[in-house]
């Protein structure tokens, strides 16, 4: 029964299904939840949600890391998983940090002027004042 | 001279910054003032471009051509004004960390053709834009930044999906191969390509239906900062937004569908501007409201309307500079910016730029706007889309009542205080209204170049591999 | 207009767009099939003969994509930028422990966790890892010793901030100097080596020393910023 | 065997992402969301991609965490004095 997801095609497909179930989940997370930590918790996870996508998608069962180690002697694309969306999951993870840790710290200012943290009561702009 | 310089530079600027930090304002000026240089000297050796790392076909790309040149100079010009404007109020660390990677941001999205270079540098002029929107540190920056922030999330969200699919499907990522391959795509997978492209870009391009939090932001921040959004970043999302779709050679009926969303955005603007009474507001609902005829202009893909919408967007740049600097003067002296604020001073020189550069955003006959709108007019007159030309000078209306109810609040009031304005201000905001004055009177040269530009980026700009 | 209605309204515009999305996607899954030829493995191809580095993702980072990496830092720069210029006064570490078990055992662990950081760098181009993951590991170090000592450790901020700004400046410098010397940027100036050694990848390894130097920095200022609570 | 390692630990990351989101309780919402860091880094490795695993590790789950945690604390100390 181990031969069922033996095509990587199926295995793909599962992949793609699930990760975009944990995207839906956390987009739903960021129009319902009203706490703006929760909000951008859900926001950090429908972006590792697609990263999981994406590196997913280019994983074969026969396909070993693009690093040349004891074993292999030469790069070669039938042996080795693509190394561009590696690259690219890498330095989009660092940016995803970087946006996070801003957003928590306006959170957080936000939180010590006003004394919350809810979306829905932030109300300090508009026509009249 | 290498196309990357205007990356490098100002990160090497802003790296060393620990080994000048007392004169960050003199820096920023010297620093923009060459780029702009570099920029001007840029013309004779058009286009340019400039492979990164390897000379593979596929490898990231610089370029720099026609329509992408016009706006990196406009670009590196209204960041030398505002800096020049800033002279004057001192060392502010924020203000240039945020504003010099807003001009890396902007230049980058505009030179580079690839698209996962695109994502980084869409990101570091949000960011930056997040910054120079908390940049008061109270309750209503801190409330807007954050409300940025989650619509910025989701706008890189979507673009990131876009771009993933698209590596996914073709296995490339500058945006002259995608154009090669696009076709080969399973169509329901393009549309779904081009939704989540066309949900990033139009996001932060302030287009409707995604454009809620615009007039917020706006408020949130200061007007010198509403001065970069304005003339900076939207119209580097709207300039990516359309060279991708040109590119692409999307279907007509999605170009309409991006004419109805520009038509759309134009109409709700204008009355919600109407509506506002807070100036910045007012200001904010104006900038979308000529994105709008822009995305109007540019969706019928044609020669000549493409070059008027070029034109509208120098015009309006540098009038809605002239017009957020004037405000930021007043902002600073009465914190505040309700539209009250224009009966409660005396300043025959700083009332009269404002009145001048709203009659340009308007279009009246001697500035620079007029022509360009005028040719807006003309060109879709000559398509026979009588429709939309009614709509333009019909809405035109509205936009002329809330300026002149605007500009008629300096005639209200007693007991108005003098307002003193520097030399080097009125230098300044002088300069802006006589480049508008003078492209209005003599428009042939500004008319040829933005004919040329809209040709390259009309033509696909392929290229040569 | 309403605020609330105005978040209403938006909340309602942007669930419609998701939702047709959602939809849309899980109807088209089906149809993505892995691409024949793409970039990366035009890459893979040529990693050997123009970088001799043995992990193929090292050269992709800072090499063929050198200019996303230094986009990558310099967005990590604005950012612990804004995260110090919004925290700043602090004054109260949120974590007052003062076990002398932790010190100890922070005493002990501090040149160790270091040390392995300075290893996943400068290896960075031999296995997995590299200039952020080792950075963020030496920085790790530092939030040990906060956490451990509370109030009475205080790297100074100023050392911190020129090692971050002067790392940046000289990947940037780096990058300048490829354009002059050579014709692009991050131009192979230095002799490649041969392919699994330690000095081999030429600017490669220099890219990452300078990364993970600034990266480090950057997550000690961070986490510095951070666990101290700012009473306004 | 590989393949349904995979799938399992899909499901559960989608169980921890559902805890963190949607918990009430700010506590379990950050240990859930250092659980989907770490499954995260599981399937990283699975997928032949050590150098993300990595970073996963020590970015997303490690740092993430780090700034959840203090975020956390320095917003709940004002309703417990």
């Amino acid at each position: 029964m181990f031969d069922a997801f033996g095509s990587s095609a199926l295995l793909h497909q599962a992949i793609t299904l699930l990760c975009f179930i944990i995207f839906g989940v956390a987009l739903f997370g960021v129009l319902v939840k009203k706490n703006l930590f929760n909000i951008f918790l859900a926001f950090s996870i429908a972006e590792a949600a697609l990263f999981l996508f994406f590196i997913g998608n280019h994983y074969a069962a026969q396909l070993q890391a693009p690093i040349l180690f004891e074993g292999l002697s030469r790069f070669d694309p039938a042996v080795m998983v693509d190394p561009l969306p590696q690259a690219m999951i890498l330095t989009t993870i660092v940016i995803g940090i970087a946006v996070l840790a801003l957003a928590l710290t306006f959170v957080i200012r936000y939180y010590k002027l006003t004394g919350h943290m809810r979306i829905d009561e932030m109300d300090e702009l508009g026509e009249d004042r | 001279m290498s196309l990357l310089y205007f990356v490098l530079l100002p990160l090497l600027a802003l790296f060393l910054m620990p080994l000048y930090r007392k004169h960050l304002h003199i820096i920023s000026v010297m620093l923009n003032l060459t780029l702009l240089t570099l920029a001007l000297t840029c013309t004779h050796t058009l286009p340019m471009v400039e492979r990164v790392a390897v000379d593979l076909p596929f490898a990231i790309t610089f370029v720099l051509e026609r329509a992408s040149w016009l706006l990196l100079t406009l670009f590196t010009l209204i960041m030398s004004l505002v800096s020049l404007y800033h002279l004057r109020y001192g060392n502010d660390k924020a203000l240039f960390v945020a504003s010099t990677m807003l001009g890396v941001g902007v230049s980058g999205l505009i030179l580079s053709h690839d698209l996962f270079n695109i994502y980084i540098f869409f990101e570091i002029s949000s960011i930056s834009a997040y910054l120079l929107t908390a940049l008061n540190q109270d309750v209503k920056a801190y409330g807007g930044a954050i409300r940025y922030m989650i619509v910025g999330a989701f706008a890189s969200l979507f673009l990131l999906l876009g771009i993933m699919l698209i590596y996914l499907s073709i296995g490339v990522l500058d945006i002259g191969a995608i154009a090669e391959r696009f076709g080969l795509i399973e169509p329901r997978l393009q549309f779904l390509i081009l939704l989540s492209l066309f949900i990033g870009f139009g996001i932060k391009a302030e287009l409707f239906g995604l454009n809620f939090w615009v007039a917020d932001i706006y408020q949130a921040s200061r007007s010198s900062v509403g001065s970069l959004f304005s003339a900076l970043l939207s119209k580097s999302y709207l300039f990516v937004l359309f060279h991708l779709t040109y590119l692409l050679h999307v279907s007509p009926s999605q170009l309409f569908f991006l004419g109805l969303i520009g038509a759309l955005t134009f109409v709700a603007a204008e009355f919600s501007a109407f509506k506002s009474h807070e100036s910045k507001r007012i200001f904010a609902f104006s900038t979308l409201g000529q994105i709008g005829i822009i995305t109007l202009a540019l969706s019928y893909a044609d020669a000549m309307l493409s070059a008027a919408a070029l034109m509208l967007i120098l015009t309006h740049a540098v009038a809605k500079t002239a017009l957020f600097l004037a405000l930021d003067l007043l902002e600073r002296h009465f914190h505040s910016s309700h539209s009250t604020i224009f009966a409660r001073f005396h300043a025959p020189f700083l009332m009269g730029i404002i009145a001048l550069a709203g009659l340009s955003l308007l279009g009246i006959p001697p500035f620079a706007g007029f022509v360009a709108k005028l040719s807006i007019l003309t060109g879709l007159a000559s398509l026979e889309a009588y429709g939309a030309v009614a709509l333009i000078l019909l809405i035109s209306l509205i936009e002329a009542a809330y300026l002149f109810r605007l500009l008629t609040g300096f005639r209200q009031g007693t007991g108005k205080e003098r307002l003193y304005v520097a030399w080097s201000h009125k230098l300044l905001l002088g300069f802006m209204v006589l480049l508008l004055l003078g492209f209005g009177l003599m428009p042939e040269p500004l008319l040829q170049l933005c004919q040329a530009a809209a040709a390259s980026m009309l033509g696909g700009n392929h290229v040569p591999l | 207009m309403n605020l609330k209605r105005t978040l209403a309204l938006s909340h309602l515009l942007t669930g419609l767009l998701v939702s047709v999305m959602i939809i849309a996607l899980l109807g088209t899954l089906r149809l993505l099939t892995p691409p024949i030829d793409t970039i990366g493995e035009t890459l893979l191809h040529i990693n050997a003969q123009s970088t001799q580095v043995a992990n193929a993702v090292t050269s992709v980072v800072t090499y063929f994509r050198g200019l996303d990496t230094l986009g990558e830092v310099s967005i990590l720069f604005l950012s612990i930028f804004g995260v110090a210029l919004h925290m700043q006064h602090s004054t109260r570490n949120l974590f007052g422990a003062h076990d002398t078990l932790l010190q100890i055992g922070a005493q002990v662990l501090f040149p160790l966790i270091v040390l392995f950081g300075v290893y996943i760098i400068t290896h960075g181009h031999l296995s997995p890892g590299g200039g952020f993951q080792g950075g963020v590991i030496i920085a790790s170090a530092f939030v040990l010793r906060f956490l451990a000592y509370g109030d009475h450790y205080e790297p100074s901020a100023r050392l911190l901030t020129l090692s971050e700004s002067l790392s940046g400046a000289g990947l940037v410098l780096l990058g300048v100097l490829g354009l002059l010397l050579g014709d692009r940027i991050f131009a192979q100036i230095l002799s490649l080596g041969t392919m699994g050694t330690l000095l081999s990848g030429g600017v490669i390894e220099l890219v990452y020393l300078f990364v993970g130097l600034k990266v480090a920095a950057e997550m000690t200022l961070l986490s510095q910023h951070f666990i101290k609570a700012r009473d306004v | 065997m590989i393949p349904f390692l995979i799938i399992a630990t899909l499901l559960s990351l989608l169980a921890a992402a559902v805890m963190a989101i949607y918990s009430r309780d700010p506590a379990h919402s950050v240990l859930s969301y250092m659980g989907f860091g770490l499954g995260s880094t599981v399937l990283y490795l699975l997928f032949s991609a050590p150098d993300v695993a990595l970073t996963e590790a020590v970015i997303g789950a490690g740092v993430g965490a780090l700034v959840f945690v203090v975020a956390l604390l320095q917003t709940q100390n004002k309703e417990q004095p």
